[in-house]
């Protein structure tokens, strides 16, 4: 037997997790209000939905229990108040290709570079995790 | 009598496998990652597994928002590569071990991991990415493979310890299959990388290395990093790195490392692997 | 702060359903089953808990052949009841507490429980049933519902000692929930019985009754008791009975019994009954 | 910290659960062979295939991945067959339900009673556990 890890009180887990700067992790609670954000995405790996999506996109979206505010986000492809009505990254690729774009590309936009900048930073080596650890501790 | 024989930690970025597909793998940007592995696929020619269980995680292919298991294990026959919106890869089915899939889940279940057996499911570049690096482009799969699909998307997700704790039961199951198996384990995903919000494209070389040594040593320290840290240190998409110690609890105390490579970066990912030879 | 204030073990037969629906309780039949149950519905109509963290099986309704759970926990807001080949039962929708529910889920992975989370599904007499017993025939049901659904169909099925292990979890993770809430846990399903071959029919009321004295002693010897000894004794249905020691586990060391029925038969079923309190 | 029980080879516990007199417990392997046995069951739960398979059982069966034998005892409702094929009763339950037959009735099928000497059975304390418990012990 070796030793445990300590377990942690989950109110403790989840606080943690809110404390990354710029991210937005995947609860529990994201996942519940984005669940039909996300279902609507998964949707979209069929090829039949992605052509009735992209003939008209909100009479597509007006079939899903998705608010105002996720539908307008979803038009605009505004991908980081997608994060916040609870879209996860995995989901809302289906909707990057549907569109055709990289994968890359659809996550520069949720950066505050253009993709030429992001990708140019990629090849220097990526965003570096110093101050971008914990935004209380500010490391 | 079945034995692993090896573990392999590769990250699984979908990317490759485009390059793999389009036949870019030798260019500028693919041909250093490629070059990485080079070793390694020669290495798995001459070693020729019967079978691998495949650590991975599904991204919304399989598994909708729906059904969230925490380890499921593929028990079926063959898997079709999953469409994950730009149409399935063009890489041959993936045939299962059934017969060894299903000694590991009854084994596991008996040994308290509270396993979801899944009999029919497509398998998405998770799974398909690791076989064409270690396989390149093959007619057919030179090995069957048994698919272990981990959430590591919504949260929680299993804690390291877990998934060490997952390995070393899944190496008692492996010894107690009757039939004389060359069987490897893959722990894939990772390594540092963050697809999502403003900090997106966050890489640390220097943590990834760190990771590499953890693995490549005697102790099980590895197992107790708190997933803050992984998060932290390596981007909300690093998390994929507990998969790799699922592989690495499956090789016992010691192992000797035959192979290591990393680089970065790859679409937004830092690419890495390590080959480990149980040493005990 | 959220509390589990009492346990409940039932059998969780159609028949009863059926006998509910049907308006036949009180025939010469069903009279002395609904009689035993008698006092356990005044005592529930005087708790009004808020909560029933309501153990049972799926019986290939919600989860075909193709996947199979250990442990599901529905974090749903609302389910259906299943159409198990007559048409749905007429009961009302039941009400989920998905609060509660994905605390407990969340919670009981941090603690290395493997489960599965669903959101959607339809549920079955395994789950409807109880609530019949309990609360007869309300326009709605006065509780919400966490079901959690375990697999006991396909071996091997969960160990005693992992169901009791998953009580105490789950006690602990509703003891971190911070809404008041009165809170009760029912394992139900069994008791001896057997519905398929030649050995169908097999009842055993000595080892059903010695199994309740069990769940009402202070100490967890029930934990250890082998499957085989649940298949050999109380037929090959009787596993179902593992389903009560989550509920046991959740309970603590000491329990009062508040009251306890059996009667043998109902259709092919051993009918029994516990009420529990913690004592500690 | 409380004593774990021992741990035994799935090997050993296999073997045990096959030593059981006039029972086929519902292991991986009967789960595999009878796959297909028991998602043609679950077919059944809608009842747009169930009046399918009435107007034509063998033509429905057909549409399955099913063996000859396995199709034969589902014509003949021959349930000691179908669980010896890798059959399970919660599946196969709902071809009794097709039927029209009540679950217990059903059950009594795989008994060398009729119904009415096995309902007389049950009503009279169920079938007895002595000398039912293992075949090589014969208890
Ligand atoms: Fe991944
Ligand atoms: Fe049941």
């Amino acid at each position: 037997m070796t030793q445990e890890t300590p377990k942690q009180n989950i109110h403790e887990y989840l606080a943690e997790l809110d404390d990354i700067p710029g991210t937005r992790i995947y609860t529990a609670a994201r996942a519940r209000k984005g669940y039909w954000i996300n279902q609507f995405a998964m949707s979209l790996m069929k090829a039949e939905n992605r052509e009735r999506f992209k003939a008209d996109e909100r009479a597509y979206l007006d079939e899903w229990n998705i608010s105002e505010e996720a539908k307008q986000a979803l038009l605009k492809r505004d991908y980081n108040t997608l994060l916040d009505l609870g879209g996860n990254v995995y989901f809302l690729s289906k909707l990057f290709s549907a569109d055709g774009l990289p994968f890359a590309e659809a996550v520069s936009t949720m950066t505050d570079m253009t993709w030429p900048e992001y990708r140019q930073m990629m090849l220097d080596g990526g965003r570096s995790p110093i101050g971008n650890r914990s935004i209380k501790g500010g490391y | 009598m079945a034995k692993i024989t090896a573990g392999v930690g590769s990250s699984h970025v979908p990317l490759l496998g485009v390059a793999v597909d389009q036949g870019k793998w030798q260019d500028d940007y693919f041909g250093p990652i490629f070059k990485g592995y080079e070793w390694t696929r020669e290495w798995e020619a001459r070693e020729k597994p019967d079978v691998v269980i495949l650590v991975y995680n599904d991204h919304a292919s399989a598994f909708d928002a729906n059904i969230i298991p925490t380890f499921a294990i593929g028990c079926g026959e063959h898997y079709k590569s999953a469409d994950e919106g730009w149409g399935p890869r063009p890489v041959p089915d993936v045939e299962g071990h059934a017969d060894l899939a299903w000694h590991i889940a009854q084994s596991l279940i008996l040994d308290d991991f509270d396993m979801t057996i899944i009999n029919e499911m497509d398998v998405d570049h998770g799974l398909t990415v690791p076989l064409s690096m270690m396989f390149g482009q093959p007619e057919k799969w030179p090995v069957k493979v048994v698919p272990l699909a981990v959430n590591v998307v919504t949260y929680p997700v299993p804690s390291g310890n877990r998934c060490w704790a997952l390995g070393e039961a899944i190496a008692r199951a492996v010894e107690s299959f009757p039939e004389d198996l060359n069987v490897q384990i893959w722990g894939t995903g990772g390594m540092s990388h963050q697809l999502q919000g403003p900090r997106a494209g966050l890489l640390n070389r220097e943590w990834d290395n760190k990771f590499l040594d953890m693995l490549a040593s005697d102790n099980d320290d590895v197992r107790h990093i708190p997933h803050i840290e992984y998060l932290r240190e390596t981007g909300s998409e690093g998390i994929e790195m507990v998969m790799w110690l699922i592989m690495r609890g499956a090789l016992g105390k010691s192992v000797k490392t035959l192979n290591r490579h990393y680089h970065i970066p790859c679409s937004n990912t830092a690419i890495g692997h390590i080959v480990l030879e149980p040493a005990d």
